[in-house]
């Protein structure tokens, strides 16, 4: 059978209220991926990740974590870690009591990875939460995350409140769990150079709508960096689009997105850094390049609703 | 433990951090950091180490693999290959020796090591025009 | 699979609510328990009510009249005069067939009020011939109003009036209408009781405040006006003949003998409770009285402060005291005339009405407190109370109005009597 | 589950501990005829503490301090995570309301050897019997409909002083004005139709409470049939 996508959203949207948080996201992420989800404030990114753990149902489309659905399942909630942006955790609660707390709520979970890692960044197991520092309780939350070795791991903007040093630590806990146990991670963040080492496959939210998405390799391979005089530009093939232009004069640059770079020997072609290429689509917020994944269609109710993912005969097809 | 191999990692190199590593490994097996036989960080030590994404690490490791520079050993580890032979810079001593006195007249002749690096680069230039890195 | 089992917690969860589970039945079962023990005593308390026999020398007459309030606003019902019933007890030439202790539309009502089965009442008979000629060689017959406590009717105190009657007194029980709870017309016509209610946990202050003044003065002047109307009636008709005496602003047969032999020159006042109280009130107001008594009643007024310069006999339960009713403290070193303080030991605050004879067999008891039930029925045997009651005020009467000696059971502790005691 | 939810429960559960130890001290205290049914008639307040103490702040806090996303992304479900913490709540609601109710029983009034009160069935509504277990377990409920909608603890804590007041009325003006005259005598008739118009209420708050958390129990909900396929390549010229 072939291996389920960790994560896949067709079609969603969804509205806080009457503002509309999300529209027509539809995205797929192989098991295994880093995945950093990038987007400016308020592009919709928290309500992503609540959709994807199951704290909000989409009002339209439909949200799959390795096939099913997230929220009311407990084969789910059994492999998908969540941590809030705020960090929540049981004030009142001890350390030790907090992960006796996720001893209790999760079936997988590993009481030695727990003490290892709280022991080796020496947090008091006997203090109570609030009495914790900022950082120490990020620490606990994220432990509390990890201990549960989930085959997802969600976290929304976990570095946000963090020095230079813990971030590293988080980090380098992060990737050792995912070469570990070859979990999926998605992790949100504003600033995407602090996840360029981290991540292979991006997801580029703006303005609610799905810009860009796909492996880190992909992205870079696909986009060109492009200098050279302006009246090339219209002469530019169709097989490509134009994410971003600047023109000084007689003198254009551009960000290019086609499977090869342009023919014509005038244009200077350079390989785009990943920061470059988001900040692109950032400027561009019409812009999208999406990996279009598996469509949705609705079959009439009534008929047995056999598959809800693609399987192995679907994919030989 | 991987007390045999440290990876560091320059975030501002512009080189490709797989690239890196692919480049540490050399250099760690030219300066006699690294023996035949010896074994290379598990992916998840590294990517731990670096927190790097272990695809990156896998990335650098096949890359090596490609070059005939280690083998992976399946549930052991990735190790250097025994019958490599590698132009190890220990094998020369006297070139060494040369090499450092020459920087030593360099220094005593006034030159900044900034200097003296610009001329290495332009005599490695010269004589293997193949190569596009820098030394330091 | 790590999931470690959190039996222990689980366990005691399941303890705890077993065991509350157990408890709660029990208690449910108790309250089920002792609510349907208050209704059976509320429902089905049906017993044979009964009064004692009178112990005077004469068979007892009994006729019900209504006074009329001609030119006197009722308080109470505003709009109309203040119409009186009142009941007479008196001595009788022969003994017939006895009444009815009331009308029944105030015996079940009544009855309803006490929590006792409507027929423990409506088949209850006094020993008083309705209508019954006047004795006539009991001579002229000295005259005593009866003041029943605060809602009280005219028949409350049955057992007393009867036996005073019997013993040569004739005896006028007032419906003070709009206080009295089945205060009636002499047919059986329900009043209700339309005066304010005094707040039900009044406090000790409030006892002796404006609200209860103001309610004891309507009932003096009640009890004033009843004495009027005796004085039109004595002062008509032929010796002997039966006559109806609407001119005077009395309506209601007058008895073959009555009309001549009413005294008021010999007349007392007693009451229960706020009867007491307007005793004590009508003896300060009104001249005519020579003598009083009040039965376990507080007193209001002026009198509390001022007291009586004649015999005045205060009969008090042994939780009745100046601690409860502060009205004591002043009016009893007031009394200048002849007096006495008589506590009778057992009794309580309803031993001097007919209820108290019931209580026990009605199953009152069981929906209050002990506490309560000996300050309403008191601990011992209330027709040893209404005995003792009886010979008091027989007594005291004759003493004061008849000028016979004082009684033995008046003149101080008596080992006859050792339920009493004076001070 | 059952640990968690005590850990949660636990410092409300000693509050309401608390309040159970004063209504004992009030019953053995409750031994003159001054006091006489004191504590009867202020048990009538364990239900409001309940409400208060237990009800209101267990879904509001988690929504005040956003620790439901915490914990509604543990590997249990949230039906199954809300059954725990009602199961602790209405353990310690069910003893405590046995205790005081046990206090008033035994120590206050059994030492008398009778009820110092009129527990008849209408006076009693609201003391006697079963309704004080079915008071608490309203006051619970709606505790948690309050902190459901509400989200917030202040609020569902007055929401639920007003709900505690508005049942009080009833039990005090409404109820015993409307229970048919037949039944007046009946303990049974009165309690189970008191107790059960409570229960009917709190089954509508826990129904309200589980739609307000989005969780639609019970109900079968038509989706519509969703088949995946893959897109039809397209290929370029």
């Amino acid at each position: 059978m072939a291996e389920l996508p960790a994560v896949l959203l067709t079609g969603v949207g969804y509205r806080h209220g009457r503002t509309p948080a999300l529209r027509d996201c539809s995205l797929s992420v192989p098991p295994g991926r880093v995945v950093g989800l990038i987007g400016p404030n308020g592009a919709g990114k928290t309500t992503l990740l609540h959709l994807m753990v199951g704290l909000l149902r989409p009002d339209r489309g439909e949200v799959r974590i390795f096939g099913r659905e997230p929220g009311g399942d407990p084969a789910i909630l059994d492999r998908v870690a969540f941590l809030a942006q705020d960090k929540p955790l049981y004030g009142s609660f001890t350390v030790a009591e907090t992960m006796r707390l996720g001893r209790h709520l999760n079936s997988r979970w590993s009481d030695e990875l727990a003490a290892e890692r709280l022991g080796r960044l020496g947090i008091p197991a006997d203090r109570p939460v609030r009495r914790l520092s900022g950082g120490q309780r990020s620490q606990v939350a994220i432990t509390l995350a990890m201990a549960k070795r989930p085959d997802l791991m969600v976290l929304d903007e976990p570095l946000a409140d963090l020095d230079p040093l813990r971030r590293h630590e988080v980090m380098s806990d992060l990737m050792a769990l995912t070469a570990e146990t070859g979990m999926t991670v998605v992790l949100s963040s504003h600033v995407v150079a602090e996840l360029e080492e981290t991540c292979d496959h991006l997801v580029l939210l703006g303005d609610g709508r799905v810009q860009l998405a796909g492996d880190l390799d992909e992205v870079r391979a696909g986009h060109h960096a492009l200098s050279g005089p302006a009246s090339l530009v219209a002469a530019l093939p169709d097989a490509g689009t134009v994410v971003h232009a600047t023109r000084t004069g007689e003198h254009a640059g551009l960000l290019w997105r086609s499977d090869r770079p342009p023919p014509d020997p005038r244009w200077a072609v350079r390989t785009p850094a990943i920061g470059d290429i988001v900040l692109a689509y950032l400027r561009a917020p019409e812009a999208s390049a999406l990996p279009r994944p598996t469509l949705l269609r609705q079959v009439s109710p009534g008929l047995r609703p056999v598959q809800t993912a693609p399987t192995a005969s679907e994919e030989s097809r | 433990m991987y007390g045999v191999l440290e990876f560091y990692l320059d975030r501002h190199a512009g080189i490709p951090t797989y690239l890196q590593l692919v480049q540490q490994v050399g250099h760690a097996l030219r300066v006699g950091a690294l023996h035949p036989g010896d074994r290379l960080p598990t992916v998840k030590e590294a990517s731990a180490q670096l927190a790097i994404n272990p695809n990156t690490v896998l990335k650098a490791y096949r890359e090596l693999e490609r070059g005939g520079l280690v083998e992976a050993h399946p549930g052991r580890g990735t190790f250097v290959r025994v019958g490599v032979a590698v132009p190890a810079v220990p094998d020369h001593p006297v070139l060494r020796d040369q090499l450092t006195a020459w920087v030593d007249r360099a220094q005593a002749a006034g030159l900044s090591a900034d200097d003296v690096v610009a001329l290495v680069n332009t005599a490695v230039r010269r004589s293997y025009p193949q190569r596009t890195g820098e030394v330091a | 699979m790590s999931r470690p089992p959190s039996r222990v917690a689980f366990a005691v969860l399941l303890a705890v609510l077993v065991g509350s589970g157990v408890v709660a039945v029990l208690n449910v079962s108790a309250d089920a328990d002792a609510t349907t023990r208050g209704i059976r005593a509320r429902e089905l308390a049906r017993f044979t009510a009964t009064l004692p026999e009178p112990t005077g020398p004469y068979p007892v007459g009994t006729v019900a009249w209504q006074i009329d309030g001609t030119g006197r606003p009722d308080p109470w019902r505003p709009g109309q005069d203040r119409d009186l019933t009142v009941q007479l007890w008196y001595p009788a030439q022969d003994r017939g067939e006895s009444a009815p202790w009331a009308h029944p539309n105030v015996a079940r009502q009544a009855a309803r009020r006490y929590g006792f089965a409507a027929e423990s009442l409506v088949a209850l008979r006094g020993h008083a011939t309705e209508e019954a000629p006047v004795r006539r060689d009991a001579g002229v017959l000295p005259v005593l109003v009866f003041s029943p406590g605060d809602g009280g009717n005219r028949t409350d105190n049955t057992a007393l009036t009867e036996e005073l009657a019997s013993h040569g007194y004739l005896v006028v029980a007032v419906d003070h209408l709009g206080d009295a709870l089945e205060g009636s017309s002499p047919d059986g016509q329900l009043v209700g009781r339309t005066k304010p209610e005094l707040p039900e946990d009044i406090s000790r202050e409030e006892l002796t405040g404006p609200a209860v003044v103001a309610q004891v003065e309507v009932r003096v002047a009640d009890v004033r006006a009843v004495l009027d109307a005796l004085g039109r009636v004595a002062g008509t008709g032929p010796s002997g003949a039966p006559a109806t005496a609407e001119h005077i602003g009395v309506r209601g047969p007058v008895p073959v003998g009555l009309a001549g032999r009413i005294d008021l020159g010999r007349t007392g006042v007693l009451g229960h409770s706020l009867g007491g109280a307007t005793a004590a009130g009508a003896a300060y107001a009104d001249g005519r009285v020579r003598a009083g008594v009040n039965l376990d009643g507080l007193v209001a007024g002026p009198v509390a402060v001022e007291g009586l310069d004649r015999p005045f006999l205060v009969l008090r339960q042994p939780s009745h005291t100046t601690r409860i009713d502060p009205s004591w403290e002043t009016f009893l070193p007031a009394l200048r005339g002849w007096h006495r303080v008589v506590t009778v030991a057992g009794s309580g605050h309803y031993s001097f009405a007919d209820l108290g004879l019931w209580a026990r067999a009605g199953g009152v008891d069981l929906r209050t407190s002990e506490e309560t039930y000996r300050f309403n029925f008191g601990a011992g045997d209330n027709g040893r109370a209404t005995e003792l009651t009886r010979a008091l005020l027989v007594g005291f009467f004759d003493a004061w109005l008849r000028d016979r000696p004082v009684p033995a059971v008046l003149g101080g502790p008596d080992p006859q009597y050792p339920e009493l005691t004076f001070g | 589950m059952t640990w968690v939810a005590w850990r949660q429960a636990r410092s409300a559960g000693y509050g309401l501990l608390a309040v159970t130890l004063g209504f004992t001290a009030l019953a053995l205290l409750e031994r003159t005829e001054e006091l006489s049914g004191m504590t009867r008639s202020l048990s009538i307040y364990l239900s409001l503490f309940v409400g208060v103490l237990l009800g209101a702040p267990l879904l509001a806090q988690e929504f005040e301090h956003g620790t439901y996303r915490m914990v509604w992304t543990q590997g249990v479900t949230r039906v199954r995570w809300l059954a725990g913490r009602c199961a602790v709540a209405l353990t310690i609601t069910l003893a405590g309301t046995a205790v005081v109710h046990g206090a008033v029983i035994a120590l206050a009034e059994g030492g008398r050897g009778r009820p110092a009160l009129l527990p008849a069935p209408v006076d009693g509504l609201d003391t006697a019997g079963l309704s004080p277990y079915a008071r608490a377990v309203w006051m619970l409920a709606l505790g948690l409909l309050a902190g459901a909608v509400l989200r917030r603890t202040v609020g569902a804590v007055a929401v639920t002083a007003g709900g505690w007041m508005a049942t009080q009325l009833l039990f005090d003006n409404g109820l015993p004005r409307w229970v048919p005259d037949g039944w007046q005598d009946d303990f049974w008739a009165v309690q189970l139709g008191a107790s059960g118009l409570l229960l009917g209420l709190t089954a509508l708050a826990v129904v309200g409470t589980l739609f307000a958390l989005g969780l639609r129990p019970a109900l079968p909900v038509r989706r519509p049939a969703v088949t995946l396929v893959r897109p039809t390549p397209i290929r370029p010229d």
